[in-house]
């Protein structure tokens, strides 16, 4: 094992090496009484040790770039390495957001394109920047959504719905705002169930959320009937992005007639979100939600002709508040950094961005096609089922590990922790929770054939697998299978355990 | 489009499957909702193209780095050490999601697990989970995580008293959190000097939280908060919103009484960033634990028992306890909070102290130097700050800012924005980069617009 | 000095050992040689301090990228993906050495067995070593390695010819690696047109080796030089220095009869980094393997059949033949080459193609818009060229530089400062980067420089 | 394994996407004949393929930043990050060598700075940047004593003395520059034997080549004697500076009596030398040699009073050739990115570069006590003996595994291999040649105690184990023990083997 960072025992009295202050006395300037008298039990080690820790720490790390990684619902994605580079400019790594508008001219007019181009690739009107994660982008919208009723005195709807197979995020963000949350059951083939949904609505319903594909990767035909429906029961209709990967340039969520829909950005765009994060989950509203937006959005004025302006375009880029904002969500403009990013992601596709969508689609139809055609001569115990039954799915797919479950024992996590035995991340699992034993794939497009014919031969090596070996997997990886009950029971949350007591 | 590793073999990999082509991958869309077309968007770029816009609409911004910066407003302009970016953005750790598989995630896991003591040990509080997205969801999740724990134990449910002295952006952030799920919020007002009145604190006893910042939105540092336990009672959660930076030489609030410190953890780890990405810091009491907001690294054993980190108390999380959940976190700032973590690291506790006193000391050469300039005045030029001070201009305080602007500085915040009737008064922050030429030519600035406005 | 991680552990260490002070590490250098006191040399600094003095002192300096620049001469003013320093900088990459221990080197070993590969397909040659320190000791040691092999089957033993269109740098490395062990050059001279003078080429036959550059010191490429195999008959090694971008529309120097294959491997990998590091480019016929220069990387197996990759026919170097050695490389510039692999790999053969076509289309654009300056005249006006021309100007081509530098362009590099008598004659460098704009920006302050001067 | 870059076979028509041409009908202004006709056969990959390809390469890689990397006579120290972030400055990046003074004086105030600090420091007073790595500088050196000799008409001294203890660089480089190579025994300790020396020296010396610490890393005391003895015969002393980083601010080649010196800069001011390279080798010489320096050298002038210059120190920096220059040894002005890397370096330390060289020795007589003196319960198979006896050592030693290989067949190379199994890099191994089954060990001055206790534990618990494990090592790395003969014999040394043929 690694040494935790408190086992460096190295310099006594190491401590980054800074210029000294420009004051001797300042300290004195602070009552006796609030000034600090024992220091915080900080590492105190120098450069090279922790080099050496995080390098080593980061060799007990699994990301995309270390192999595929196809985490379903995740979009784990290749990040270019040009938008990394492009955000350590100064132009925006050095840029505080309370810079008057004259002095992030640059930046304003990033915001503003990125505004546009999400509006129109998901045909809403609006679109703010300023959510910092797909979450919060629920949260913001449905927030929106309910000063919407409020203002038009439709103060008992205090109800959203939402699918059983929604995201987790979905039910959680909708109650932060003081929802009821409305569960409606799928239809028996993982679809929405339109009768169910219609003895949901009601003038209690303030939203339906939901996305499609759905979270089983299959493209739910009838959306539009359920916008209606929640529509003429004056609800509204809310888009959870976290999909959108597969349908850019093929269809949005305006057409299919949703109100509001948040991007994860760092999802369809790509973004490094090592560990989790960060995001960015701007949302896109219709006309009549777009007041509420939180404040500012970026807008631009034409510039007397013949001045140029700072960007060169003959704008004037400008902040805006909405006439009844909500207010804030993030205490400034949202993840600039992010923005820029995916920025830099969308430039290289422009409008191309419809073949991302399609390699996506392609390569999470090639996968299942493979991982469901395994080479007969093998002796599979039990071959999955589909989450879904469909003809094509969208980006990507989920399989039922029930049946091997019920020959062998072996659950979709013992197949999840075997697959990292051989140099994978899992797919997503026991996520949507109505597939039973779900494991959920998502390849995406920049994942070569390669790479997805020999995951398809890895994944049935496992179904053909000696059962023990696979119920005790992994067995290569850095440590074995973590016991998470052991740690929840003895909650070691920090070095050493009971400091500061209290 | 080097992207794509399967361009150009569309049809090798339809044909395997047997679809004819890629418009059959798409018909299960009705036709009715299909996109026409092209999407009415510009042609893709290369990635020298993509660069040289990329540096032409950057370079338009004017970055703090190039000239005198005074602007702070909750934000640093710090200096973070070059080891820091570099090894953070290692592809391991980059290209890394949320460690839900342990086994091959050992690395992240255990730097979070660092990152929670270290928060832990800066603060005086004993949790710490692996960060909030900024300092103002922190603040705004912390009451309405107060409000879950309180609010059967106290007279006044759904109540939180927070001090008036929170910039107004995270002031509406808080709103926006609390308003749906009927958190009555009621303002406390402070003295002439900026500091909380504790006789109005005091009707903050028996509900559910009261929320204070050290140092508050003018930079000042409040003796009187050391006295809120008493004020408020026990049953009352202290929440407390923190300058980290403060830390290596004001008393952490964890050990005045604090349940709850939250704060902006860009300091350490991540310049301002336009700002976002950053990350918010939330410790707290054991108490609290149950019921808080975001994810927690827990020591465990694998198989073999060997010493191993995982994700722990998921229970309290959306994507298991659904509409139940303790916040609807799902992406968090992980990738920036390990930043902070490397930075905290090279730091140490005497690099910390070291910080602390750098940025103490410039903002009080910045106060000498500025109050000997007749026409300016301080606003509190009695109270102790840290980092930041108010200073009242003649004429209006934009005005002031674009004439320094002009000189070549960067002059702090216009508080008209968040206070109309302060449309006179700058915020000048300062920090471990603030040098006596940059003071100097700041107070020159400030002089010129004194003499040209008189 | 938060580099040293025992720092204020000596005692302990020394009491460990049984030494009572640092000084009595140091009791074995006699006195009389001891220095005295400190060091006369200024404090130490800290990361922050040395960042603001890098950037203040290399921000005076005038970057290629700052302004149109014409300036080549050798080196190319490259676009360089983003992905290639990210992640050639990562620290197994970055810190290891040499891969004398082949069982944990195999990322490395692997990586420059790939791109010796690459390097063979480039130029149509079988074998290629893994870099020299650049072009011209690549040169260098071509030529003495074509003497070692050659030397005794040649009626003119220590004995090579060597175009005059080298540039004089690299000739005068070329001088100092061949005139200690006593070889003897013969320059060839070229046409008017600049093209190599074949009949006195011809002279070379029965020598130990010619040396040409394919496109020459005026960016000429020399048709003639296909027949040189012809012209100097089968004994004679033909080593011919190339522009390594050219060779994705021109044919490689293997295909026409070359033994040995040379040039500045920079344009792939890595900025001008004002010349170094770069790498050179080495490429052979089998013949040759055994006495060449530089270290190879060859596919082997481990104790299991496994394949792996290891340093081979170390015989030949320094560290095993000592003063027999085939050459004195130690040190090399594998970093570099790794970061010309990548970007060699992510350029693919038509992404090559594409390159060299850019370079040169935008040499064509800039010598179709000069030749319509009345007052500027090509010295080379029928030649085929990459990259590369010589105009000459009115007046002293360095005032004339000088002249267009005001104007905002780096204009090309001053002949004169090779050859005297080309005074007046300016080589002008065109690369990817060239754009329609740049030239037309070249153009007119050239054209403001002949009014001025008329 | 990796797959190899060949063995992707992704998009058929890939290539990096760049802009168009900026004319269409350029390849026509080539004749047909010189025309390509084949491209080269280089991979087809996608950026997504390639950053993966190169990330699991890397991590098949060993570096300081891994682990322990004892290295003897290489110097193996960490390389701080900021060094790496400075070079990214597009005013060092983006520079051509051949620009005119008046556009770089930035860079050649850095020049100045450093060649001034080297002269300081080595005792020297002339100093060029020029030389690329170690050896081109021993051989630019060695050129220069050459034309000295040859401009006093002294044209017989052929030839050059090195004792066998030598880095095989140095009469590798002198007979690079045609000399006869004399090497001269050492005295039964390993050190000088002046003996040896003074019946070497005579009327054909050109030169003496050795460096102090001595590759055994013990100070020779007698160095001035030695340098005496050449001198009276009309030779030349020539430093080998690898060893530089045992004795900054306590002695220097000036004293000591040497005429020139090269450093390594990537060894003692530190440099990231991937692979094995780049580095940089200046070399500092007396007076008597300077005029014969390699052009161009920096100097500056001071500027009128009032003009501060455009680096804002009053001074004017130019090229300068000295009078009888060899001319280039390398065609630009040598590695400069390496030499601002060691410009930042050294600015770390300035002064307390002795501290530096402290901390170097210190270490080394730390893990040389550590590892000869085992706990005394282990059954040790037999205590390697010292490379050459010495109260102190400076910043390395070397150890034969003699008594080892005598009782178990263990050799140097089985320990050394099996070090690698506990994650460390091997030290040196079997030089210098005269210690039989010679380890040689330098820590450097950035490892931390804990490191070093923990190596020589670790040491002698292979010196402890069963002679079968260790002669049959590495068992943990990701290939075994490499056949070194097999690759000579086989010569695959591209892919695929015999294209293109001749
Ligand atoms: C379907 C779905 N909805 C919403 C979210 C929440 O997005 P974020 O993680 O950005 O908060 C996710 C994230 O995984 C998701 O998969
Ligand atoms: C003692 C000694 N001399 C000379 C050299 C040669 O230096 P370089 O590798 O920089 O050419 C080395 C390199 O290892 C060395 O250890």
């Amino acid at each position: 094992m690694t040494d935790t960072i408190f086992d460096f025992n190295g310099s006594k009295n190491a401590g980054w090496s800074q210029p000294s202050p420009l004051t001797e006395d300042s300290p004195s300037h602070i009552p006796e009484s609030m000034r600090r008298n024992r220091l915080p039990d900080w590492p105190r080690a120098s450069e090279p040790e922790l080099v050496r820790h995080y390098t080593k720490l980061s060799q007990k790390n699994f990301g995309i770039d270390t192999g595929f990684y196809p985490l379903g619902s995740c979009t784990m994605k290749h990040n270019p390495r040009l938008n990394e580079k492009i955000v350590q400019n100064p132009g925006i790594d050095r840029i505080h957001p309370l810079q008057p508008e004259a002095q992030v001219q640059g930046l304003l007019a990033i915001y503003y394109e990125m505004q546009e181009m999400l509006a129109i690739c998901s045909g809403m009107d609006a679109v703010t920047l300023q959510p910092v994660a797909g979450a919060q982008g629920e949260f913001t919208a449905i927030r929106c959504i309910q000063e919407y009723h409020r203002e038009r005195g439709d103060n008992h709807r205090d109800k959203v719905i939402v699918p059983d197979s929604a995201h987790g995020t979905n039910p959680a963000s909708a109650s932060m705002c003081g929802y009821q949350i409305i569960e409606i059951p799928s239809a028996h083939d993982g679809r929405i169930d339109l009768d169910a949904l219609r003895s949901a609505v009601g003038e209690d319903t303030a939203a339906m959320m939901i996305t499609n594909p759905s979270t089983l990767g299959v493209f739910e035909p009838e959306i539009a009937e359920a916008a209606e429906i929640v529509h003429s029961a004056g609800g509204q209709m809310y888009y959870d992005g976290a999909n959108f990967n597969a349908i850019l340039g093929k269809t949005d969520p305006g057409r299919m007639g949703f109100d509001a829909v948040h991007y994860n950005l760092h999802k369809t765009f790509s973004q490094p979100h090592g560990g989790g994060g960060p995001g960015s989950g701007p949302i896109g509203v219709k006309d009549h939600l777009s007041k509420f937006l939180p404040s500012p959005l970026v807008n631009r004025k034409e510039l007397p002709s013949g001045d140029i302006g700072t960007v060169g375009d003959g704008f004037w880029y400008h902040w805006e508040s909405p006439a009844s904002t909500i207010g804030k969500v993030q205490q400034w403009n949202g993840n600039a950094g992010a923005v820029v990013r995916a920025w830099a992601f969308y430039r290289r596709y422009g409008r191309d961005l419809e073949r991302m969508s399609e390699h996506a689609v392609l390569n999470a139809n090639y996968l299942r096609f493979r991982m469901m055609n395994p080479n007969p001569d093998l002796n599979i115990h039990a071959m999955p089922i589909e989450g879904c039954p469909a003809e094509v799915v969208k980006h990507e797919f989920t399989l039922s590990m029930s049946p091997l479950k019920d020959v062998t024992g072996v659950t979709g996590k013992d197949v999840a922790k075997r697959l990292l035995d051989f140099g994978y991340m899992a797919p997503t699992l026991y996520f949507p929770q109505i597939v039973p034993e779900c494991l959920m794939f998502e390849p995406t497009e920049t994942e070569s054939k390669e790479v997805l014919d020999k995951f398809a031969e890895d994944f049935h090596a496992i179904l053909a697998e000696d059962p023990d070996i696979v119920l005790t997997a992994p067995h290569t990886t850095p440590v074995g299978r973590v016991d998470e009950v052991w740690a929840a029971r003895n909650l070691i949350l920090r070095y050493p355990k009971d400091e500061p007591s209290s | 489009m080097d992207q794509l590793p399967n361009l150009g073999r569309e049809q090798e990999m339809l044909d395997i499957m047997g679809v004819s082509s890629m418009k059959d991958l798409f018909e299960d869309i009705p036709v009715e909702i299909r996109s026409e077309g092209t999407l009415p968007l510009p042609p893709p770029q290369t990635e020298e193209e993509i660069l040289r816009d990329a540096e032409r609409l950057l370079g338009a911004n004017v970055n703090l780095d190039s000239r005198p910066s005074f602007i702070s407003a909750g934000l640093a302009r710090n200096f973070v050490p070059s080891m820091v970016p570099m090894i953070a953005t290692r592809g391991e750790f980059l290209t890394s999601y949320t460690p839900y598989q342990p086994e091959v995630s050992q690395g992240m896991l255990q730097a979070m697990w660092e990152f929670q003591t270290m928060i832990s040990e800066l603060v005086g509080l004993p949790i710490s989970n692996v960060s909030m997205y900024d300092a103002s969801t922190s603040a705004a999740e912390a009451i309405t995580c107060a409000v879950r724990v309180k609010s059967k134990k106290v007279d006044m449910p759904n109540t939180v008293y927070i001090s008036e002295l929170v910039p107004p952006h995270r002031m509406s952030v808080i709103e926006n959190y609390t308003q749906g799920v009927g958190i009555d919020i009621r303002k406390i007002p402070h003295d002439e000097d900026g500091f909380l009145n504790l006789n109005i604190a005091a009707e903050a006893s028996g509900s559910c939280a009261i929320y204070v910042e050290q140092p508050n939105a003018f930079g000042i540092l409040d003796e009187g908060l050391l006295r809120l336990r008493e004020v408020v009672g026990d049953k009352t959660a202290i929440i407390v919103g923190v300058d980290v930076t403060s830390l290596g030489i004001v008393e952490p609030p964890g050990n005045w009484g604090a349940d709850i410190v939250v704060g902006e953890g860009q300091p350490f780890g991540i310049g301002p960033t336009a700002g976002g990405p950053i990350y918010g810091i939330f410790a707290c009491k054991k108490d609290f634990l149950r019921l808080m907001p975001g994810r927690i690294v827990g020591q465990s054993i694998d198989t073999e028992g060997k010493t191993a980190y995982t994700l722990t108390l998921s229970t309290r999380e959306q994507h298991i306890r659904r509409h139940r959940a303790t916040s609807n976190i799902c992406s968090n700032e992980t990738l920036i909070a390990l930043m902070g973590a490397m930075h905290m690291a090279l730091l140490g506790p005497v690099g910390l102290e070291t910080l602390s006193t750098r940025v103490l000391s410039s903002t009080r050469m910045a106060i000498d130097e500025l109050s000997s300039v007749e026409g300016l005045e301080l606003a509190f030029p009695k109270s102790p700050v840290f980092r930041e001070f108010a200073v009242k201009v003649p004429g209006k305080s934009s005005e002031a800012l674009s004439h320094i602007f002009e000189l070549g500085v960067i002059g702090g915040f216009d508080l008209g924005q968040w206070w109309p009737d302060k449309g006179s008064w700058i915020l000048i922050g300062c920090d471990e980069r603030t040098s006596e030429s940059d003071i100097s030519l700041l107070k020159k600035s400030l002089t010129s617009w004194v003499e040209e406005s008189s």
